[in-house]
């Protein structure tokens, strides 16, 4: 299960690419099935299930278009 | 009389300069009297672009293109900034690929082309250019796309010749899309 | 000569090799960098001198020295980077040094824009630098006229010992036209330069290139002999043309692109029956007033058009000597007024008289 | 169900407008971090940051705080002005290599000369970016720009200045680093340097720099991953990483 | 108040001081060199800011910054050293900064000469810079006027958000006279600057100094809100003296040191029952127009009279709008005309109707 | 009777023109040197010398070559200017501390960069002269002048730069040496400096800046032998002798 | 009326500069109008210098004289430069220490005073311009000399103090030189 | 006897007094009973017999004013 989730701000992507390299487990990519406002194939996580939260996607792209959180779990 | 003013506007990327750059080159090649000018849009990059290209056997006077007669139209924001200048029953040739669900003026003559589509289905996005180019010419007969052509093989030499072929469907393919 | 369809930038750029252009110094700003671009590949094609200069300050300085030892040079820049260039150009006027400088002008004041502008004609018509001197400043309406202009613009230059402004908006720098780029342009008497200093002295006395006058007799002869190459260049070389005179009404002043728009815009006015001609200075300096005594009786009426908040009308009013009214339109900012805009403004002059 | 933490997000530091940057440009990581210092060290409100000229001009539209646009090159002169009337205030100026190597290296060295309680972000990606690529003081021996269209050339365009190594020689500087963005180790290297560089300030200590290696893939010609990828294997071999003066830690001043 | 004899360049210094000046910044150039020197003394002991700049253009950038943070701030130079500044004097109009500088004129072009001027006039009105821009420029003629202009120019340039000039020949600079330092001077009515990027950000949004407007339209209104500063300047604050015009026959236009040696040549020329005024212009921008407009009808010539080759006398043309004759005597290098040479020349003028 | 041997007397380098210095100040016995070594490498006739603004800036009528005034601070670039179009040529710059450490680093600075063949003889005296005795970035800690009225204080006014260390850090620098002319023996030395640096331009090897700690008796306020003196005492131990930089001698190029 | 236009000229170091300024300083203390210039000749150091005071109970118009009341002359390039600028029956004085044989015109009032060698005995060779102003006081009675001595008693304060006897001796000196 | 002698060119000098305070024999002072052209107190050698033709002086002299001159005995 994943540690925690990435969200994407779709609209201030550039899809640069730049991001996906980073990511330890491989799951990001662009979505060459749409395009965003400006014109750019936005980043989409691939299978988010694996997503640690490492956080390098998001320390990596210029455009602060990541926002990363992680799951805490709760003392039951 | 050849007499032409047309605009070719689109994102920066999506070869709008080089379009516009190709017909007065052909204009040139032609020994007629052209005038290509460039415009970018207030941001960096990745903003629009677009170019007004006059061709004409007389000499050009204004740079600037107040009524064009034809534009062309890559992108959304094009649309709305250069429809409202299109002369009565001048030719709008828009990229579907890319603009949908606009309201278009009804005193037009409008040629849809799904640039992008078919571009991606010849093998090359960025060939999308050529594709309404293809289109541009047929309806408007400036020039045939052959003499388009040799402009292009002077331009690309070296590892850009092979670029040509596929340039050549592309504007085959627009000429297509517009039949 | 067949014509060859070119960027104005690197058509002015290869204009100034075909001159003679020994050396380019510069320093990069939109809009006119196409033009060293095109030279840092072509210069060194023809054995001559290419340097990205550090700022426009050490440019202007460098152009300086060349044109000291004798070289035929060209700078090229922007309105901020020709504002930072003013104390070098004073210096050259001082020390009388040919060079061509062209000014792709810019919307300002300060950063502005990087759109098309004419609003440095006060900068390039009074001097922005220090002291009594002008530049001899020519303002092409076409490529073919910016090339033309260029390839006489270093004689000038050597002819008067003093710097040439090209002075161009960022329209024509920008945009592409086909030339002829071999076109004879008059050639000027030109003396050779026996006054460099390039360390070169088998057979003279040494050479000093110098702006300074200590003892003010000195300076004040200085100042006198130099007011007399711009008081000649005043008689002698103004240059302008008429457009559509015969008859008109109504004449239109601008320079550039701007008269260019003007041309179509008194084709629509024509249309309507209204005769306007137009006034287009090329020099800017010395400024054509001959012109304004050309001028048809029928003329009626001036409108001076410019990219600018109306920085050439002193001139026109100094020009006209309170003959004929004065009318103004302009757009600033890097907007380029359209040829209907033009028309709407004459019409507004002329119509209270048309409809008597 | 999980709750959630957020661990990474847009810095306060930065206001909401789109950034003009290209794809991938490194300009953009290097913002983020000045401004999460910024927001860390609780200055933000009484900063004012110096746009200068060149790709980052419209930074002063990203950093969410006052902010002046200077002149090209003039950034560290501005910032002089500013800090001598209001000392109060955290002052950096962002700057590229065209800005402050080039046109504008007076400025920097004068500012370091006088110990103007300033920081200088010196954002070094070996090119022109914004006027289209033209070669820099920093461009590398045989890289292709605009205006070194075969290569620059070490006879007729001389050697790569080395900003953070000749700053280091003024007296008057305090602390003068040398960092790289190209991956997420060295991204967070870079920001203690600049949360070191401008507490320094706020302590009063004296000028710091700090140069970033940086790209430029548009004017490169390359992906943005490229980008990084070549400033590592080619620009910091020559602009080595790591901290060439720092007055902080003993003698010097 | 008792006055006190000082030199020019340290009661401008003073003066400075008195009108709240919180900081300087500049760098040394002759004959200016008393004044930042009298500075790097006083400011401290008022717990003020003094730097002496790397250079003129470091100088101007910080005189923006510090403007932009609010404060109150001066710069002084001369000729070759404003020629220098002119890129950032118009960063300062583009962003709308007030700021007060001080030119000492020398001789020019380029190094020139270090002896009193007054050619700088094109640089000083028309700009030097690039862009659509002016400065409020004051030539006071006496010490104790450039204290009072000067004490004033704060006001203006915060109150217009624009560079006022204060225009002094090397004269000025030089001379001592005894002055009164705490006379009263006009009170411009102020409104609070919100509108400065000064990092104290406590209860408003931030501010941003700028003067880089990429969307053309933006930059045209913008360069439309400045000419409206410009033309407000231009209707209500244009300042001229009118000297001894009763029953006039010749007025002599004159500013600075030149109009005092002219109040000498009209006191010869009383005594040779020759009627001769002076028009003192005190803006050089806004220029004096409506002088013009003031003289009496007994004024049948007008003699421009500068230490240029006649640079003000376009200015006066504009204005005298084909009215009177227009004459013109300058003495150029550092050389300054004496009371006969004045006198010879207006009697040259007169001579012809005198002897009917 | 005796013959005579003349072993010393006003080299033909220098014109006969009274030079405009102050008494006993050492621009003098540097024109000396510079004339000498231009005459003995027999260059005289294939020199340009570029005056720059300061006490020196009338040494177009001193030095007996083709000269060019530069305006202040910009003697490098017009050599620049002038060596690139007239490669054959020997090309020096003049420049007092004001000219080429303040206004006119940048250019300096850039003539270096870029490998410039030309030699910068640089005059150190710690001042301003020419305009009445400003504080100049060599000014030493405490020195007192007429904008620095109660002695530099690095607070406001920062540390003194210095220029020969700073310049060394520049890979496109060939040779960079500082001398000084405080007595017969030093300035034999610093001749040879300056053969050393003038051969080096003659062998196309690049670019060479000889800094000269020199003297100001006047606003100094000193006779001249005091001056002479306060230099060795003050200046020489901030401002050491010695080769900072010699690419001909291995690496480096 | 006072009313006096005084030219003061020699070699830069003989302190004609500082002459000018102690007139100027007695004028202000009287709230007399005053103006002082200076000018130095094109020269960078060593060259000649002089300065040119009005005094007057009107106001100062043009700060140049053209024909000055006196001249105080220190050297000989300021005797051929001043001497044909004098008013007829002005004042000339002389400093013959420095100047000698020299042509002088007929149509003026001509004062030789020794003053280096008056300075030398009084054993400084900088008061010399002191005793120039001795003496031109002593003609033109424009101020006595105490109110001379009252400004410079207020500007040599401190360790110059003790300048202020010899500076007197030297005034008196002048003084008697031209009884 | 003197080694060589130094010709002063009076009005190019001075009086700065630099040259003579590198004198190893100590026989070089200003004239205060004469002044030059410029207005300045020239050099003079006190006892010309003692110069040993060093050329310090005129090493040292900014101005050029000191010509050395080394007596060469001739071969008898
Ligand atoms: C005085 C002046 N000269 C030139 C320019 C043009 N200009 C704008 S940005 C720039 C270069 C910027 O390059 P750099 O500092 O390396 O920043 P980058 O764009 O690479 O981030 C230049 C030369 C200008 N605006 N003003
Ligand atoms: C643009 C400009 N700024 C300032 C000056 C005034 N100025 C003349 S010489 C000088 C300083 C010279 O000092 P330095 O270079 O140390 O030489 P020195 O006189 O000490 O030999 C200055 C600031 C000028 N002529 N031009
Ligand atoms: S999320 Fe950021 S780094 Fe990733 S592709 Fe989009 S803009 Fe580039
Ligand atoms: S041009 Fe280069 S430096 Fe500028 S934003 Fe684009 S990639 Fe970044
Ligand atoms: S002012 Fe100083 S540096 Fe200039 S000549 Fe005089 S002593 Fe030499
Ligand atoms: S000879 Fe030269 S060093 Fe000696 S006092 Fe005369 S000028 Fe000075």
């Amino acid at each position: 299960m994943a540690k925690g989730r990435i969200i994407i701000d779709i609209e201030r992507c550039k899809g640069c690419a730049l991001c996906n390299s980073y990511c330890p487990v491989n799951i990001l990519d662009l979505d060459i099935t749409t395009t965003n406002l400006k014109g750019y194939t936005p980043l989409i996580s691939t299978d988010p299930d694996k997503c640690i939260a490492c956080g390098f996607c998001a320390i990596m792209c210029p455009d602060s278009v990541i926002t990363v959180e992680r799951f805490i779990k709760e003392a039951k | 009389m050849i007499s032409e003013k047309v605009i070719i506007a689109g994102f920066g990327g999506q070869g709008v300069m080089l379009m516009g750059q190709l017909l007065s080159y052909t204009a040139t090649a032609k020994e007629l009297n052209t005038l290509w000018f460039p415009s970018y849009g207030p941001e960096t990059r990745g903003g629009t672009a677009n170019c007004s290209v006059t061709i004409s056997e007389t000499d050009v006077n204004s740079p600037v293109i107040s009524t064009p007669d034809s534009i062309i139209i890559m992108n959304k924001p094009s649309l709305d900034k250069f429809q409202p200048k299109l002369r009565k029953d001048g030719h709008l040739f828009l990229n579907t690929s890319l603009v949908k669900d606009v309201k278009l003026r009804n005193d037009l003559n409008i040629y849809k082309i799904p640039a992008n589509d078919i571009a991606m289905e010849l093998g090359n996005l960025k060939v999308a250019n050529m594709v309404m180019l293809g289109a541009y010419l047929e309806v408007t007969k400036v020039f045939d796309p052959e003499s388009v052509l040799e402009v292009l093989k002077k331009k690309f030499t070296g590892s850009k010749a092979t670029l040509i072929e596929i340039n050549k469907k592309a504007l085959e393919a627009g000429k297509q899309a517009v039949l | 000569m067949s014509k060859v369809l070119m960027k104005g930038n690197e058509a002015m750029a290869l204009a100034a090799i075909k001159a003679g252009c020994e050396a380019f110094y510069g320093y990069p700003i939109t809009p006119q960098n196409e033009l060293p671009e095109y030279l840092s590949k072509h210069m060194a094609l023809h054995g001559r001198v290419f340097v990205q200069a550090e700022s426009e300050v050490a440019a202007i300085n460098m152009v300086y020295g060349a044109a000291g030892a004798g070289a035929r040079v060209l700078t090229s820049s922007s309105s901020p980077g020709i504002a930072l260039k003013q104390e070098g150009i004073s210096y050259m006027a001082g020390a009388e040094l040919p060079a061509v400088i062209i000014n792709v002008m810019r919307g300002g004041p300060g950063l502005g824009g990087i759109q098309p502008s004419q609003a440095d004609y006060k900068q390039i018509t009074r001097g922005g630098g220090n002291g009594d001197y002008y530049l001899y400043a020519l303002a092409p309406e076409t490529l073919q006229e910016a090339v033309d202009l260029i390839k006489e613009a270093f004689d000038i230059a050597d002819y008067y010992r003093n710097p040439v402004m090209i002075a161009v908006d960022g329209l024509i720098g920008q945009m592409m036209e086909p030339v002829d780029l071999d076109r004879e342009v008059p050639k000027w008497d030109l003396t050779p330069k026996t006054w460099v200093a390039d360390g070169n002295r088998k057979n003279r006395e040494r050479n000093v290139i110098n702006s300074l006058y200590l003892d003010p007799n000195d300076l004040e002869n200085h100042n006198l002999h130099l007011k007399e190459k711009f008081d000649d260049m005043r008689k002698n070389h103004q240059r302008y043309e008429l457009v559509n005179m015969k008859n008109a009404e109504i004449a239109i002043v601008a320079y550039g692109s701007v008269s260019r728009i003007a041309r179509t815009a008194i084709e629509i006015l024509a249309e309507q029956g209204i005769k306007c001609g137009i006034l287009r200075p090329i020099t800017l300096f010395p400024y054509p007033k001959k012109a304004f005594h050309a001028l048809p009786k029928t003329v009626k009426d001036l409108l001076v058009v410019e990219m600018s908040t109306g920085q050439m009308l002193e001139d026109v009013k100094l020009s006209n000597e309170c003959h004929l009214p004065v009318h103004f339109f302009g757009r600033v900012g890097g907007i380029i007024p359209e040829a209907q805009e033009i028309v709407d403004k004459v019409l507004e002059i002329v119509g209270g008289e048309k409809h008597e | 169900m999980n709750n959630v933490k957020t661990v990474y997000k847009k810095s306060e530091g930065l206001t909401d407008k789109y950034m003009t940057y290209c794809p991938g440009c490194t300009h953009g990581v290097i913002h983020k971090i000045v401004a999460e210092v910024l927001v860390e060290l609780d200055v933000l409100d009484r900063t004012i940051g110096i746009s200068s000229v060149g790709c980052s001009v419209l930074n002063y539209d990203f950093f969410n705080c006052d902010m002046q646009q200077a002149a090209h090159g003039r950034a560290p002169a501005v910032a002089t002005g500013i800090k001598r009337v209001r000392p109060n205030s955290i002052i950096f100026t962002y700057q590229g290599d065209g800005d402050l190597a080039s046109i504008g290296i007076a400025e920097a060295i004068h500012a370091a000369h006088r110990g103007e309680n300033i920081t200088i972000v010196f954002v070094n990606n070996a090119i022109y970016g914004m006027t289209g690529g033209q070669m820099a003081p920093t461009t590398l021996i045989g890289q292709k720009t605009t205006t070194s269209p075969n290569g620059r050339d070490a006879k007729t365009q001389g050697l790569p200045l080395r900003i953070a190594e000749m700053m280091a020689t003024i007296p008057g500087a305090t602390y003068i680093e040398r960092v790289s963005v190209h991956n997420p180790q060295h991204v967070r290297k870079a920001k203690k340097a600049l949360m070191k560089a401008f507490t320094i300030q706020k302590e009063n200590k004296g000028f710091t720099l700090i140069e970033f290696i940086s790209t430029c893939p548009v004017n490169w010609g390359m992906t943005p991953k490229d980008a990084v990828d070549w400033a590592v294997d080619n620009m910091i071999p020559y602009y080595p990483l790591g901290v060439f003066k720092d007055a902080t830690v003993g003698e010097e001043k």
